[in-house]
């Protein structure tokens, strides 16, 4: 157990998943970040000026809210890790900051990124303004009408926005077209990858810039819990960052950990191995292999595979990956609101259903303390929930 | 049975080599431009099996691909319509992994050379990554063929030279597919490197567009493979004929060489 | 000058201002009010939950952020007060946590509140959901209108929205309404006021439970600067209690204090004395006496009076106020989002926008020292932005 | 000349008080319904100077306040026309803190007096923050009436009662003003205490409506403030002859007696 989620070496491997499925052109590329964040992961001087900003900047260490109300409701305890209250609103600014960082010590002047809710697109252009880089955010052209606030931001942000009208329009097809800019500019631009995906070294990198969400909440369970350590560790899964980073606070821990999916976007559960985007992990497919888009009512949540290491966690069994559906989600999100005060974006609203659901069906013994990474604020989904509610 | 490496090779004494690109299914009479390619000329056809997510190409095949899916086209489809295809030249499959990897690199491998394909492109898996699948296409005869790009290092190029079957597919540039006019610096140099560490032939793909620049560029090479420049024709309508008549004048200008 | 900022005494006056100018009926309320927050204030027991919530809950301490790039260009040194990194995204928030304990501790079951911007109203509704309270919000149709978001944000915390269509159906309305209202229910339900006005003990208690953010950045400047005193301390004046909270905490040293002000809201520079919703202070009217609309380009200025200790403080000399354009503003929130990253909301943007033109124009000396406090995020910004970039 | 107390006191003798509201300049000929109220049998007449922001009041005079000030009546002005106004009962000018202390609470009472007006209300300025203004009432002569509430504790409604002027305006419930039928349990209350406090008149105002509440109410202390019930007439087109005969309901009905 103590092997996993460490460094997957150069290789890039989780058992049978990750390694670099890119087109030669970019391997040079993806070398040299893998070289520079191994030096910089090693140098405390980066480490310490990527800890200070998160601090004095992003707003870490942040907090481990008690859900009283909710808790007595459920008969559970239940602990929320607050990344919405993080700069810019979510999870996103851990990884970008760190990458940002990098992005300057390997002497690029620019950030690319793809973005689908558009919050890794946000968080990129506030990173790239923050440190004087350039920001170029590739975003599909529907989720640019379905987004048009986080557009707005990046705009004010100055970051370049660029739409992506190939395929189904939206995030899958802007990693696409991020990753052919790539190709295309390796020179001086650094490819900001949004999730624990693509090729080696970026769903480690990314886990290990997420860490840090795992690491506080695992010390604050310390402190706050009789057990030290909770019974469960709930996070949403995307592509699976903020899971990634949650579980490798606990992964030597007793704890359960679960991921939670889209019903419509679970790679996890319903998805094969397959290659997509630079690695190999679980894909929704159609039979041919095709790769299917990804639907559910969190855009954050629109994407059709999952970070190679959760395939890995979720074979041996370390993780399990359950799925909710859109109305669980909203549910859940409106109960969070009204019991505690917080509105949790829809992606996090994901973990929370599945939490309710499990404690009101006794999947969670009464009495359970569960730990669930909230990875954002769900001010972006306030328009889209109206509809639902 | 002659190799892709072999048959290209025999040609390549006679003069600069032409492969021209078709996506399979991009539109009905599909089978056609491959004849029609092989009267033209050509030394060997690429055949794109498409893939939703086309990381390495331009719009153009992108929009290709997109058609070729949404008429239904799966690789047994490809497959079955080649199988049937004997067009006197090497027919090589062009696509991305996860269509590889769709069951196992070696049953991919299987039906391809049971349909007769000789050669096998798949952008996406690089060196690293290419271990077990190139073993797999050995076995069937397959000829796997390795891409190297400006960027790659001298002693990586060395690598895929030597690793590389068939031919090498040399990338003009380091953007994504497309038609581009002039002939990249960088692409002449990488030829040269590329036919110092090897024997094989070298050909460049990517933005090879018209005749002329077809014909500057197989002058640091063996030739080209000539794909977005027909498949735009292809989608704005044009008829097999036309798209031979395209290749044919490439053909020309090769053979005819460059300043 | 250490007698400034203190308890303003049974009477709530500073010096000519405050005081306690409302209908007998709501006489008794005030009265108990004072008392609980008089008992409540003294008892360490309510003042530890509070800190409590104000640090697991709603995020505090929040972090000094050295604004690197905008301090370089500016040839001094800004740090920024990160108010915009608290839960709901501005400082109303430590106000409400306070109040609502308050309203808890006397036995209310709902809390009233006008809002303008809907800030404070969704801050109202948290802290209600939080505590499980009952919250009904006043806001005038036509700020209903304009921040459909935030109307948005406190129905899903499951408040009521009370349209109000008197008068010019924006937040001074919406005051009259919740003073209406209030009186006709003191029983069960507590008004929350959102900022440093209202009768007595509201100007005060609200200072107080703003003070936190003055005391937190005196102390990070003491452990940030060489000189450990800021030069100037600047902060937005709506009502003024992210200003009153900030000063608070440097009344007794030698900072400058700065407050700023809309141009069109311009109550400490343009206002007379006069009596506004229970308190007597500087107000914008015109000759007759009858109350001005406020008009800037940030909702959460558009209040035509100011706290009555800053009326007071202006008097004495202890504090200046200042007042920036709209199109100062508008630069100076795009200005600070593309050199540091922060999309501030539009109030806060008026004390960066006066900081900006006094260091270009000389008005700050180079190499000042400059504490800002940024009193919310620009989130709920981003559309009316988007209209005069 | 007597004062707006001792002018109640002698009419309470001979039966219950009426005092009828018009929001100064809410609509032309706002000075007619004054007289109108005077003939209809006023023991006295409330003239609200409108203000932009008033708190107390329920829409009914929020919106005659807005439609006054809309057609610029001032202070000034509602001085001018009142000083020409001898309509046989005192007037008693109801307004806001901040349109008092324009200049400073002195000046308006000397304005108010100069004008003839004989007392004075406003609801913002409680016993607390009244007493400046208590005494620039007394200098000119003018009574400074104090609000008593449902909420009001036992001592303090003592300090009301003894430190109002002219009569103690009780209010019948908690909420603003407006129309209501019941007759709140509280306000009974209130006007027993206050009765037992004071010699003084105790007049009951907010929400008296009709003349059958009114007159039940009424027993409960000396008379009643007639407001919201008349403004909505008069902002629903009423004339002043109207408004007369609807006060003039209201006095039969306090002459009458209720059951
Ligand atoms: C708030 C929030 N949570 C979760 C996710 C999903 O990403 P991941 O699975 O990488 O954490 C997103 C992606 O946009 C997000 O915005
Ligand atoms: C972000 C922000 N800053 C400032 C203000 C102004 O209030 P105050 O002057 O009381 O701090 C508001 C009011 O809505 C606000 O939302």
């Amino acid at each position: 157990m103590t092997t996993l989620m460490n460094d997957p070496g150069t290789t890039g491997r989780f058992g049978d998943y990750g390694g670099r499925y890119v087109p030669e052109s970019l391997i040079p590329a993806c070398q040299e970040i893998e070289a520079a964040f191994r030096d910089a992961w090693a140098d405390p001087g980066f480490r310490d000026r990527l800890t200070t900003l998160l601090t004095v900047y992003a707003g870490r260490p942040t907090p481990l809210t008690p859900a009283r109300r909710l808790s007595e409701e459920l008969g559970i305890t239940l602990l929320l890790k607050r990344e919405d209250l993080t700069h810019t609103g979510s999870h996103k600014i851990n990884n970008v900051v760190g990458q940002a960082l990098l992005a300057q010590r390997m002497g690029k002047r620019r950030l690319l990124a793809e973005t689908g809710a558009g919050q890794h697109g946000v968080a990129t252009a506030t990173a790239a303004a923050l440190l004087g880089l350039r920001a170029t955010v590739f975003m599909g052209e529907r989720d640019i009408e379905r987004q048009e606030l986080n557009v707005l931001r990046m705009h004010v942000l100055g970051a370049e926005v660029v739409p992506v009208t190939s395929g189904s329009r939206t995030l899958k097809d802007a990693c696409n077209e991020a990753m052919r800019h790539w190709v295309a500019s390796t020179d001086d631009s650094y490819y900001c990858l949004g999730s624990v995906l693509g090729p080696h070294p970026y769903p480690w990198m990314v886990r290990e810039f997420q860490r840090v969400i795992g690491e506080e909440a695992r010390a604050q369970c310390a402190a706050e819990l009789p057990a030290a350590v909770p019974d469960y560790v709930v996070a949403c899964v995307g592509g699976g960052s903020n899971a990634a980073g949650t579980f490798a606070g606990f992964i030597g821990t007793t704890a359960r950990l679960v991921g939670v999916e889209a019903e419509g976007g679970a790679a996890a559960t319903s998805g094969r191995a397959g290659v997509l985007h630079g690695f190999r992990s679980l894909v929704l497919q159609d039979e041919h292999g095709q790769v299917r888009e990804a639907h559910s009512v969190a855009a954050g949540l629109d994407y059709p595979g999952i970070g190679p290491e959760h395939a890995h966690l979720r074979d041996g069994g370390r993780a399990r990956y359950a799925t909710v559906t859109d109305d669980e989600v909203v549910r859940a999100l409106v109960r969070l609101a009204r019991t505690e005060g917080i509105v949790a974006a829809l992606e996090s609203s994901h973990a929370l259903a599945w939490v309710i659901r499990a404690a009101e069906s006794g999947g969670i013994a009464p009495g359970s303390t569960v730990m669930l990474t909230l990875s954002g604020r769900g001010d972006k989904d306030i328009a889209s929930i109206k509809e639902l509610l | 049975m002659t190799t892709l490496e072999e048959s290209l090779l025999a040609r390549r004494a006679t003069g600069r080599l032409l492969v021209p690109y078709v996506t399979a299914g991009a539109a009905p009479g599909w089978t056609d431009v491959v004849r029609a390619y092989a009267d033209a000329g050509a030394d060997a056809v690429e055949i794109g099996f498409p893939f939703s997510d086309p990381m390495l190409d331009g719009v153009t095949i992108q929009e290709a691909s997109d058609r070729a899916i949404a008429r239904g086209t799966t690789v047994t489809a490809i497959l079955d319509e080649v199988t049937a295809l004997d067009v006197g030249v090497p027919l090589v499959a062009m696509t991305y992994g996860n269509l590889v990897f769709q069951r196992s690199g070696a049953e991919f491998c299987a039906a391809l050379a049971a349909s007769g394909l000789r050669g096998l492109i798949v952008p996406d898996v690089p060196l690293e990554e290419c271990g077990e699948l190139a073993g797999a296409a050995a076995k069937e005869g397959l000829d796997l063929v390795l891409l190297a790009a400006p960027s790659t290092p001298r002693p990586r190029l060395r690598d895929i030279a030597e690793r590389s079957r068939g031919f090498v597919y040399a990338l003009t540039r380091m953007g994504t597919t497309g038609e581009r006019d002039e002939v990249p610096e960088q692409a002449a140099r990488l030829g040269r490197d590329l036919k110092e560490l090897t024997d094989r032939p070298v050909l460049f793909g990517f933005g090879v567009s018209s005749p002329r620049p077809a014909a500057d560029l197989a002058r640091h090479a063996d030739g080209v493979v000539v794909a977005s420049a027909l498949m735009r024709r292809l989608l704005d309508g044009a008829r097999p004929r036309e798209l031979g008549e395209y290749a044919a004048s490439i053909r020309r200008a090769l053979d005819q060489g460059a300043r």
